[in-house]
């Protein structure tokens, strides 16, 4: 704690006594941070503590309610995105700001001033990438590049402006570990050209291997300022919480050994113009187990779930089976019928309809399930309210109105109301793509404890993660996809991280794995 | 100074209620000065256009008469509108209807029995249904847009009742100009009293409300619901979109036919090359002012037919040209949407005190003025 | 007068008006706007250009006219649509039927007169070539103007940055805004390059095509661009050769009558509505066609935090 | 005593310059001759469907004492609401049904355009004219068929060109067809539609042109030879000043040339002589002394449709739907 508190000389940035409200509620309450050059700064906190909104008042994306910026010591307003580049501020977005539809030199041309010139950008573009290991080929489609090659071509813009403070908002929660590793040698050199980063990582162990010291938020308030190489991971986390966090409990499987769920040799061809076909995909979710598919997002995690959950057809029958019944050409609801369950990814607008209540998004998934939710085509809206009503108290989601509009709920209690509104079920076989993304400690444990209880209970459960904290945590196989193509799945304590992370990133497609038949 | 929205956490309920009446009200004041401007008393040029029509016995039935058709395609669309499909070629399909179920009378004209006008009726939804039909078909199969087919379908379905008028169901004894035989009697919907309120009035009620409790109360009316709101999660409860498609291109394709056909064996007694003044665009309006209710179509078609009337009536007492009534639609639509825009949103006027607000306006048309070079020069003037 | 002469001449007359608002719209739409005003915007333009044209005598200041409405009833739809974040489709729809209720409103005292023509412009030389010289070099402005403003799109969407940011707008708002590109601006401004270029086509119509002021008279032209521009994919270039097919398509079924085909009127006065569907089947069928200019936020609302 | 009112129900904006327009011109000239004996209301832009019933009804309810409905499209709905206001006289333009209370009129239009087919054989250098028809009902194919006739008694190898553009009213397509027969080879245009259009692309290709239904001579003042007029004004006075004296009768009117009912514009832009046999012909038509459709008269196929000293009859006219020989294209069906 040697450097928090000396004068003003030498601070690149002071944010001061920073307050955002959105309408009543403060996302930001007085909150005051000072940032040398050359230093890593960790920016720590629970989902919804007000991380990204202060990162997106420094770069000019939001306006502050109150409070002041000090840019090397001299007041400054930053009104605009366009303003804090042209002060030597880049950053990388939580959720990319690239465009698709653009070449990656068109890109980065949207966010470097002057006349756009193709050939002139795309050169300083091969030259930058080039000097920071980060290749890139300017004139290829963004939607045809993996997420690992597309945050590069966001550092790599940051990077054009020669950016005095570089803000990256979770840049590792879509890499691969060897991407992160790489990543952080890039940091470390800009640290030590003199440039500021300010980082943000839910990822605690990277933070104390990376940062020089960490401002800790919760609920939109400072709550301690630390060294994290002086910090354990429990320490930090009891600091973003306030409380211990519970770690999950799994207790001792007993496999049924029935494949409840398996896909067989699947192809699927690309859906859409940017989407990404799958290749010869096989896989087996037992009873009694948590099977975890892992990879980086974009790989074809959606187009799998979707397929298995019949929202896409398969092209045969027999592609998918679950329990035992071939399923390839069915769709959803016979599938909820053989007592598959299903948790999208996306929270708001396909797990849940944003503007419904939570009594009508119950009977999104649930009126041909045999709740006596509908009877001969009319709505029980009793019943439905009733079921809702189990699911939030059974599940611990606040909300402020009985029958609140699915929009109106926080990340993590929309996530623990799906879930929940699924395990009420009792499916027999479970499928979940990304079940904690985005969602705060408390309600991952609570999550991902509830899955492991549903697997112990005989039932099938295939996660599909790219956190692999998570599942390291909770599964009990282990496959990996990457590019459409999945690994073999191993058994959780016979795999480490390292070669995941090689899998993660295509190791599997240059050496072909045993199990395959070389014939196919 | 500029206008910021904020979005509500949630819909306020009483502004659904409000923010129709509140663009009638603001239309009425739209008009009130547009008279003022050409000269007329305004109080009295509203009274001729807003109240009149309600004064007497023969006004009233006249705008039930008005009203009919463009409740029962309003309703229809309202429904189609709710599940994001743009299904607005309702003309088109209101002709097809017509020309279905005229092609008993036409075709049998002797066939008196009790079943004639069932099968009249059964005959124009399906007729509307059909044409209907082919713009969900080319969405389904092809992804075509919606909008653009079912419009190029209305001028095909005008051309054919053109053809088919001046062509194969002339009536012989017409001299041969261009319309049907007169239906007979028994081919005619009952009216009531001596007025022309025919049955379909009682058809509009009646699928005004059977539309407000399928919507509100059937998984059917869920589904649709659901698609509208967002067609992903709909797709994840195991609604299939070509079938929410069909269904909603299905009702209001039928409804839009069954206006179709009352109009054709209630006012209009014949098939003519014009058998609606654009009741199937009208009834956008009017869906859009019902708030895409099926309940609020009825008073949403009132509301225009008072203004159809209101407009006739000031051309014979005030000499006010019949564009008048067409301009009040399109302003009343607009103050429905602008109004609309606070059931969803807070309003603000906000000072512009961020630069970011400032120096936009005097970009020229086309050059998008260049975020990094601006901010290049606001840094070098720092 | 040749036939093959006259029936090109034709064509392009009646292909013009279409391109002029097919490129303005298509611009719109890369914004990731779907303005269905177009008719509206195209018929005020028309009664407003042939009023002004009729009272100063002045066929260019008509032109100036048309524009000027067009560029005010698109910026009418971008109110409502940007800063109040209405529904495009309805608020399109609206512009559609105040258009033509207002434009018969204005119009009425100027039915029945005559126009002024906006003469044609003979290139030297070139209009003397036989064939070509007639049919490409002794065209009005307008037509020199539709083609000029095709291709100065099409440069734009390629060459220059504003086309960079309005394709960015309309592939992705959220991140064009969060890279500081003010969406609702970019929007306003493609609009109204939307509407005056509607403005300018029903110009066209009321000071070229039949110079004189009838009511409806762009008689569902609007509609037929907007189906041009998906039909063209998004493509300035796709856009010409289109309203050129569509032309042909509206002028030939007149063109067989008067070399003698019997076939009912009706059948042939369909025909162009009939192609139109059956070119948008044809095209949402390639789904490479589609792929990279099809703008992913067309038609959504879009809400900035602040 | 209080003014007779006098309604009158047009089917177009009265600003087209065409079939309302001229009926509109009627309504003035009855104000005019009548003073203050008269009021007249009228109603414009009415839908041919289940609007027309409405319109009239508030005319009638306003106390009109007669009505002229001036679109065939009107005629059901007059007789039904003639059936409920027996006291009101009604007088339908172009149809067929009569009541008690229902007159109908029309007028013989074909007449002028025997004088416009001689016109343009006399005229005429490629011996093609130009016709932009509305739609093939029996009155357009009468007009084609009578202006055949006049240009064959010229020139008997005249052609013509048909193009049906499927509206009373679309200047944009009237202007297509019109370039397209100008493409053709006809260097003077006919129209049988409403709008000044062709007149105008007629001028701007340095042909010549006939105009309708009235007056074009603004919009061609080098192109127009002459116009065949609607002239409802002589006809409007007439029966209006009947109701007041009490003397209206239901009658069937198909007034021609001698009622005053067909009139021609000046002839413009034409040799003396020429001019001179169009004022001719318009004479013997006007007094009776000729029939434009006197025989003999050979049908498209070459049979006889009437033998010479006869001429066709009224009902044969109504019912029109053949092409007279000499006529290449075929009748659409
Ligand atoms: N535009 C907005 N309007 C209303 N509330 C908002 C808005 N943006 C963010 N919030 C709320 O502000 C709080 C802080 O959000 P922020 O995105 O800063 O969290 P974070 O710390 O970055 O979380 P995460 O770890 O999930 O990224 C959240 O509760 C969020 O719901
Ligand atoms: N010189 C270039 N270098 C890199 N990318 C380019 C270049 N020129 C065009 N592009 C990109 O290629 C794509 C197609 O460009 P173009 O402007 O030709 O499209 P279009 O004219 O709309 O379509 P089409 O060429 O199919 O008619 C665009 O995304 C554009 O950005
Ligand atoms: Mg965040
Ligand atoms: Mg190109």
């Amino acid at each position: 704690m040697e450097n928090t508190d000396d004068g003003a000389a030498g601070h690149l940035l002071e944010a001061e006594e920073i307050v955002k409200r959105f309408g009543d509620f403060t996302a930001n309450d007085r909150v005051s941070l000072r940032l040398r050059p050359g230093e890593i700064h960790a920016l720590l906190g629970e989902n919804g503590a007000g991380k990204s909104t202060l990162v997106k008042i420094i770069y000019g994306s939001l306006q502050p309610t109150a409070g002041r910026l000090r840019w090397h010591g001299e007041a400054v307003t930053v009104p605009s995105p366009a303003a804090a580049r042209a002060l030597g501020i880049g950053m990388v977005f939580q959720h990319f700001s690239l465009f698709d539809a653009l070449t990656v030199v068109e890109n980065i041309a949207l966010a470097v001033p002057g006349r756009f010139d193709r050939e002139a950008l795309a050169g300083r573009v091969a030259r930058v990438s080039e000097e920071y290991g980060l290749p890139l080929d300017p004139t290829a489609l963004v939607a045809d590049l993996p997420v690992g090659v597309r945050q590069r071509i966001e550092v790599v813009r940051c990077l054009l402006q020669e950016p005095c403070l570089l803000i990256m908002d979770e840049p590792t929660a879509v890499l691969t570990p060897q991407e992160a590793r790489q990543l952080f040698v890039t940091l470390r050199r800009l640290a030590d050209e003199g440039c500021a980063v300010l980082y943000i990582s839910h990822r605690l162990e990277e933070v104390r291997e990376l940062c020089h010291r960490a401002t800790i938020l919760r609920h939109g308030r400072v709550v301690a300022q630390v060294d994290p190489g002086a910090e354990t991971a429990g320490s930090l986390a009891r600091l973003m919480v306030g409380a211990d966090v519970q770690s999950v409990c799994v207790a001792a499987r007993e496999p049924s050994g029935v494949a409840a769920l398996t896909v067989t040799r699947l192809s699927l061809p690309a859906a859409g113009a940017f989407g990404v076909p799958l290749r010869n995909l096989s896989l087996e979710v037992r009873g009694g187990e948590v099977t975890a598919v892992a990879g980086v997002a974009g790989n074809g995690q959606s187009e799998l779930f979707e397929v298995l959950s019949g929202e896409r057809p398969a092209p045969t029958p027999e592609s998918v089976t679950i329990a035992g019944e071939p399923c390839g050409s069915r769709d959803i609801t016979e599938r909820r019928r053989l007592g598959a369950a299903f948790v999208p990814e996306e929270r708001l607008g396909h797990s849940a309809v944003p503007g419904f209540g939570l009594g009508e998004n119950v009977l999104l998934t649930r009126h041909a399930s045999g709740d006596g939710l509908v009877r001969t085509g009319f709505i029980n809206g009793g019943r439905t309210r009733a079921l809702a009503a189990r699911v939030t108290k059974r599940f611990d989601v606040r909300f402020s109105r009985q029958d609140q509009e699915a929009n109106a709920l926080s990340g993590g209690n929309l996530q623990k109301f799906v879930v929940g509104r699924e395990l009420d079920r009792k499916p027999r076989i479970l499928v979940i793509n990304q079940p904690t993304w985005g969602v705060d400690a408390g309600a991952a444990a609570l999550i991902r404890q509830a899955l492991v209880d549903r697997a112990r209970e005989g039932a099938a459960v295939l996660v599909i993660s790219q956190d692999l904290d998570e599942i390291f945590e909770i599964a009990d196989r282990i496959a990996v996809i990457s590019r459409g193509v999945l690994s073999d799945t191993f058994a959780a304590d016979g795999i480490d991280r390292e070669r995941i992370g090689m899998l993660m990133a295509g190791a599997h497609e240059a050496s072909p794995g045993p199990a395959r038949d070389p014939r196919t | 100074m500029r206008l910021v929205l904020e979005k509500r956490p949630e819909r306020n309920r009483w502004m659904q209620v409000a923010s129709p009446l509140l663009a009638v009200t603001l239309t009425v004041l739209f008009g009130c000065i547009l008279f003022a401007v050409r000269g007329i008393d305004p109080l009295h040029a509203i009274y001729v256009y807003f109240i009149g029509p309600l004064t007497t016995l023969w006004s009233i039935e006249e705008l039930i008469v008005k009203a009919t058709p463009l409740v029962l395609i309003g309703a229809g669309l309202a429904i189609c509108f709710r599940a994001d499909l743009w299904n607005i070629g309702a003309e088109g399909q209101l002709i097809a209807g017509a020309l279905a179920g005229g092609s008993i009378p036409i075709l049998a004209p002797h066939w008196d029995s009790s079943l004639a006008i069932p099968a009249m009726l059964l005959l124009g939804m399906l007729g509307g249904m059909a044409w209907a039909a082919v713009p969900a078909l080319l969405r389904n199969r092809f992804g075509a847009n919606e909008i653009l087919t079912s419009l190029m379908l209305v001028y095909v379905a005008q051309y054919l009742l053109d053809w088919l008028v001046r062509g194969p169901w002339r009536d012989p004894q017409g001299f041969n100009f261009p319309k049907s035989i007169s239906f007979n009697d028994w081919h005619l919907l009952a009216t009531f009293g001596d007025g022309r309120v025919h049955l379909g009035a009682v058809f509009a009620l009646v699928v005004a409300a059977v539309l407000a409790v399928f919507m509100a109360r059937t998984l059917k009316g869920f589904e649709i619901r659901a698609r509208g709101e967002a067609p992903r999660a709909s797709t994840f409860g195991g609604f299939s979109v070509p079938g929410t498609t069909w269904l909603c291109f299905g009702i209001s394709g039928a409804l839009a036919g069954l206006a179709g056909i009352c109009e054709v064996a209630g006012p209009v007694g014949q098939l003519q090359p014009t058998i609606s003044p654009g009741y199937g665009f009208t009834a956008i309006i009017v869906a859009f002012l019902g708030r895409l209710n099926p309940l609020g179509a009825l008073f949403g078609g009132l509301v225009l037919a008072v203004c159809y009337l209101g407009g006739e009536a000031a051309q014979v007492e005030l000499s006010i040209s019949e564009k008048t009534a067409q301009v009040f639609q399109g302003v009343l639509l607009f103050l429905i949407l602008a109004c609309d825009t606070l059931v969803r949103c807070r309003v603000r006027l906000e000072r512009g005190t961020q630069g970011s607000s400032s120096g936009q306006g005097a970009a020229p048309p086309l050059g998008i003025e260049d975020a990094g070079s601006r901010a290049a020069s606001e840094g070098a003037a720092r | 007068m040749n036939g093959l002469e006259a029936v090109l001449l034709t064509i392009i007359t009646a292909s013009t008006p279409l391109l002029l608002a097919a490129v303005g719209e298509l611009v719109t739409e890369r914004s990731g706007v779907l303005n269905l005003g177009v008719e509206g915007m195209m018929i005020m333009g028309a009664v407003t250009g042939f009023a002004a044209a009729h009272t100063t005598g002045s066929a260019a200041v008509g032109v100036a006219a048309a524009i000027a409405t067009g560029v005010a009833m698109a910026l009418l739809f971008a109110f409502l649509t940007q800063t109040l974040a209405a529904n495009q489709m309805a608020t399109g729809l609206a512009l559609t039927l105040f258009g033509i209720g207002l434009s018969g409103l204005i119009g009425q005292s100027f039915t029945g007169l005559p126009g002024v023509k906006l003469g044609a412009v003979y290139l030297p030389w070139l209009s003397d070539l036989p064939l070509v010289g007639p049919v490409l070099f002794a065209q009005d402005v307008l037509v020199y103007a539709s083609v000029a403003i095709t291709a100065a799109v099409a440069w734009m969407f390629k060459r220059t940055r504003s086309g960079l940011v309005i394709r960015a707008v309309g592939s992705n708002h959220h991140s064009a805004h969060a890279l500081g590109y003010d969406v609702a601006g970019v929007r306003y401004r493609c609009i109204a390059f939307g509407g005056a270029c509607a403005g300018l086509a029903g110009a066209y119509l009321s000071l070229v095509y039949t110079p004189q002021w009838i009511e409806n008279m762009a008689a569902g032209r609007g509609w037929i661009a907007l189906a041009l521009v998906v039909f063209a994919t998004w493509s300035p270039n796709r856009v010409a050769v289109g309203a050129y097919l569509f032309g042909t398509v509206w002028i030939m079924g007149l063109y067989a009558q008067a070399i003698g085909v019997a076939i009912a009127p009706q059948f042939l006065a369909s025909l162009p509505y009939l192609v139109t569907i059956a070119a948008l089947l044809a095209i949402s069928g390639n789904r490479t066609l589609t792929k990279v200019n099809t703008p992913a936020c067309i038609g959504q609302t879009f809400v900035p935090d602040r | 005593a209080d003014p007779l009112k006098v309604g009158f129900i047009y089917v177009g904006p009265i600003g087209d310059h065409g079939w309302s327009y001229q009926h509109d011109q009627g309504r003035l000239a009855v104000e005019k001759a009548l003073g203050k004996q008269v009021k007249t209301l009228y109603i414009e832009k009415v839908t041919e469907g289940p609007d027309t019933e409405r319109a009239i009804t508030r005319l009638a309810r306003e106390g009109a004492g007669l009505i002229f409905t001036t679109s065939f499209g009107f005629m059901d709905p007059t007789i039904k609401v003639a059936k409920r206001f027996p006291k009101v006289m009604f007088e339908h333009a172009t149809g067929f049904k009569r009541a008690k209370n229902v007159a109908t009129y029309s007028s013989r239009f074909y007449e002028g355009r025997y004088v416009i087919g001689q016109i343009a054989a006399r005229l005429s250098k490629t011996g093609v004219a130009g016709y932009i028809a509305s739609f093939p009902i029996p009155e357009v194919v009468r007009g084609i068929n009578a202006f055949m006739l006049g240009a064959q008694s010229i020139n008997p190898d005249f052609k013509v060109k048909t193009v049906w553009v499927n509206s009373w009213f679309d200047p944009g397509k009237e202007a297509d067809a019109a370039k397209v027969l100008i493409g053709q080879g006809a260097d003077i245009l006919s129209q049988h539609t409403d709008s000044t259009a062709p007149m105008q692309i007629a001028g701007e290709k340095g042909i010549q042109a006939f105009g309708q239904a009235s007056d074009m001579i603004k919009f061609g003042p080098k192109t127009q030879l002459t116009s065949i007029i609607d002239d409802w004004r002589p006809y409007y006075v007439r029966r209006t000043k009947a109701v007041l004296e009490g003397t209206w009768k239901s009658t069937d009117t198909w007034g021609g040339m001698d009622t005053g009912m067909v009139g021609m514009a000046p002839y413009t832009n034409m040799p003396a002589d020429v001019a001179a046999m169009a004022k001719a012909t318009e004479e013997k038509i006007r007094s009776r002394k000729m029939h434009v459709f006197a025989g003999p008269i050979h049908k498209q196929d070459g049979s006889l449709a009437v033998a010479k000293g006869k001429h066709l009859d009224d009902g044969t006219l109504l019912g029109m739907n053949w092409y007279v020989k000499g006529i290449d294209d075929k009748l659409p069906k």
